[in-house]
């Protein structure tokens, strides 16, 4: 590790590196909300970012609370309905990149947001599949930016939200119109890639400092090291001053956005 | 044709008990005074329809509204849990609410459907989820002319919508702007419609193709200021960030939910 | 990502002989440049898909680039028939064209289906019409949740689309404004997207949820004034109707349409 | 017949009346746009006017050449794309009055506006369908209104483009989610209504001046007369005033409506 930024920058600044300048990425909220408009900041100004609260092209000055925040339509080209956004520009094919978190993700990119537990007795109830179901099959590949740990990374997640490969590799074999699904996870100790065929995550970039055991410790199945193990470049300064004025700014703005007679109101009509 | 009514009016007259409601605003113009006039009116086993059940439905799941919950995101936007929505699923408390979960892609086609006067959507979804396995409404069905197989859900026709907007001009013509999310859908799928709105103007000052809804596509019309507080009104005034963040501590707790919605929700309103 | 062409080179690249070419404009903003520079290059054997193949595609099917119509009302509005189309369908001149035949309902539902990616468009139609009967295009489904028996029709995903909008800004993004007909389901629907524009401008000027194509849905722009005329471009200049009378007595005629094609066709142009 | 207005006009005023106030009513071109708009400015002005083209509650000051013409979209409360009109507007219940013409039409209403002759080889070509199909079985009741003569009133039409009661009365009997069909059928001679239980149509009233000879010759079959049969009451000279001036407008507007320059341009680009 450095003392020049922390992990949770490396996984942003190396997030926000695997999209490229001009591409269309539909953002989810939270970490691959903060790596695309980082993108956007630095190495790709062109990229195009769209929300599912039907804003698109938006170029927000800070980073959005919910997926609907206003600053979201203030800065956009155009916004439309959610229907539109979802029938007419993802699954109208519009969609390069699909940029996804998640709460547990296994060996094959299947992701769960659901619970965790069983269906009708969950041990905790998540938010749900909100976006992330369609976009992972609509959009042309997806990025997958999430936090390592054993807690996260598990050997079979408790209820697939949104399909990566299927529990056995093979669920997109052979459908008609689908993306080609998880092509990069991000996490703060490593990248991963699916394997070309079996679809099963092998690491091929550790970050700088991090050891093949911290990332085995962190993950709850035997994970695979590439043969040629890169080691992740570092954030430049540029995208590290960058990357802090936006969310210094983005702190300011959520602390103080509110008028103040309003704070204590909560739901006088 | 629209009607115009005082907010307790007009859930008096158009939310009966065992309802279906869908009650919409993606993210913005969310109808929360109206949702409170629910809680005071003490309506019961509703069917509670929404993409995004947020603060406003968590209130009415805890104020014991709700029988059932149609929905494909229930969280406190970059917060976190919906602790009252969680404590009736987990814990039936204070009432059991059945869910019959979807993605958005689903429901933002299942009210295009509706709005539509189709029974059914048909998207290509629900690819390799194991949502079809726990939501019996999710159904497949293969294309005529290509031979793909297509997801299909029932299109979303509630007995009653509720939305807010930004403004009526006096002939009950309605204005929404900014995030649209499925406000028009709503209205139009909906058997009834109540639109609450900041203020009633001369002129609505729309573009050739904004998204007016006219008044004979709408029941109910309630002046309603701040009615998407603490959700915000494009043009109008901003999201309380605060309070959303102070909700999780206020919902965590059944008793310090119940106070809340003492002081917030049955000492409020204008009964008339 | 939407590149500024000439005309000429935009209908070079992305028309082929025998593609299919949606060209839009539902009485308004009308792609008559484009359609001339296609009569220029005399393209052959093209699919035309256009729910009301007015003057537009009489001319191109007099000039002979058609061998297939697909439309849902062919006439000249408020004068009569098309005479050249009836030509070709009744008579086989200059060469046989094949119709497949539609309801605006339907064709307005494929154009949607067709930009959301879907292969099929299903709407509550052709109810007790003989159109099923002469169109092998139109067939039914059965709804898998209510039973009902509703109408399905391919969706419209057109090699190349061609419409004409108001204009763009200097990085392509394209405003349509007035009646918006199917213009935004044309580019989205469309493998390759032509828009012609009047002008092009630092800003657009459009309201938050205005219809607005961004750039990146679109291959190619041509700045193309009076790009519509004799229909209209709203804010820029109004329909002639007295060429759209004058066009029933030029059409009649094989001679005369012949004459008029040479004069106002073949002679013009930019061609670079 | 009167020498205070003409047949055209009696047909005019006659579908006009048919419109109430406050409804909601799809406009076909032509003589339901007339009847429609007149109804607008006379006896029903809240009656909402909805055009194909995508024009909600439009209030066109002439009457529009085609179906979208710009000064309908100037008019109009809002306008909103052709597949919104026809899935949300028309299919989604909103249209109390489906206002229909047609070039034949027979006993039980079907409609033809497709062709003469035989499909494959037809003997006049017409425009086809439109939005017709669909606002006949949409719409929660249609008016027809045509000019009588044995060429449009036929024994059977030479194709059904838009379904009344079908071949033989029963098309709509047991279909879900149908409009009740055409109510009213408005000439220059009559207005007959379908009888309730068998819907082949019957004259329920005659226009001042015309006999039931007159009827039976311009009808391609053996049309019924209802037993109590009423005379159409005759336009009052308001209305006539008002129609008069509105089509004087409209001719006025039309013709002078082009920039004098591009009468002769036809197509440059």
């Amino acid at each position: 590790m450095s003392d020049r930024y922390t992990a949770a920058e490396m996984m942003t600044v190396t997030a926000s590196r695997a999209l490229s300048n001009g591409s269309t990425c539909f953002v989810g909220i939270g970490l691959p909300s903060e790596a695309a408009n980082l993108a956007r900041l630095t190495h790709a100004p062109e990229v195009v970012l769209i929300y599912e609260s039907g804003t698109l092209q938006t170029k927000p000055d800070v980073l959005p609370l919910s997926i609907g925040d206003g600053e979201l339509c203030e800065t956009a080209l155009t916004t439309v309905s959610v229907p539109e956004m979802f029938r007419y520009w993802l699954q109208g094919g519009h969609v390069d990149v699909g940029f996804l978190g998640t709460a547990q993700i296994d060996r094959y990119c299947n992701l769960n947001t659901t619970l965790i537990g069983d269906y009708r007795e969950p041990k905790v109830r998540l938010p749900g599949g909100g976006g992330a179901p369609e976009i992972a099959t609509n959009a042309r590949e997806v990025f997958i930016t999430v936090k390592h740990s054993t807690r996260t990374f598990v050997e079979a997640v408790d209820f697939v939200t949104t399909v990566g490969f299927g529990r056995d590799g093979t669920a997109r074999d052979g459908v008609p119109n689908i993306g080609r699904g998880p092509t990069r996870v991000i996490t703060d100790l490593c990248v991963m890639k699916p394997d070309a065929e079996t679809k099963d995550l092998v690491v091929i970039s550790l970050h700088p400092g991090v050891t093949r055991e911290q990332v085995r410790e962190a993950t709850g199945w035997e994970i695979r090291f590439a043969e040629v193990l890169e080691s992740t470049p570092e954030p430049d300064d540029n995208e590290l001053t960058i990357l802090r004025e936006l969310k210094a700014r983005t702190d300011r703005h959520h602390a103080g956005g509110q008028a103040a007679d309003q704070t204590d109101r909560g739901s006088k009509a | 044709m629209a009607e115009f009514l005082s907010l307790h009016d007009a859930v008096a007259r158009y939310v009966e008990d065992g309802a279906t409601l869908a009650m919409e605003g993606f993210t913005h113009l969310i109808p929360f005074a109206a949702g409170h006039e629910v809680i005071r009116q003490r309506k019961r086993d509703l069917t509670l329809i929404r993409m995004t059940p947020d603060l406003l439905y968590d209130q009415m799941i805890g104020a014991g509204c709700a029988k059932r919950l149609i929905f494909s995101w229930g969280g406190n936007p970059g917060v976190g849990s919906l602790h009252r929505l969680r404590d009736a699923v987990e814990k039936g408390y204070p009432y059991p609410v059945e869910i019959f979960e979807h993605s958005h892609a689903a429901m933002a086609c299942a009210f295009e459907a509706g709005a539509a006067g189709l029974p059914l959507a048909v998207l290509r979804g629900y690819v390799g989820s194991d949502l079809p396995k726990v939501n019996s409404q999710i159904k497949f069905i293969e294309c005529p002319f290509s031979g793909e197989r297509l997801a299909a859900v029932p299109s979303i026709r509630p007995d009653v919508g509720i939305v807010h907007a930004q403004r009526a001009d006096r002939r009950g013509n309605v204005l929404v702007e900014g995030i649209v999310g499925v406000q028009k859908e709503v209205v139009l799928a909906a058997g009834r419609s109540i639109v609450t709105v900041e203020e009633v103007v001369d002129d609505l000052a729309a573009g050739p193709n904004a998204c007016v809804i006219p008044a004979w596509a709408i029941d109910a019309i309630s002046v309603t200021k701040h009615g998407a507080y603490p959700s915000y009104a494009h043009g109008y005034y901003p999201r309380d960030n605060a309070f959303y963040k102070a909700w999780d501590a206020i919902a965590r707790d059944r008793d310090a939910f119940d106070v809340w919605l003492q002081d917030n929700v049955f000492t409020q309103g204008d009964d008339t």
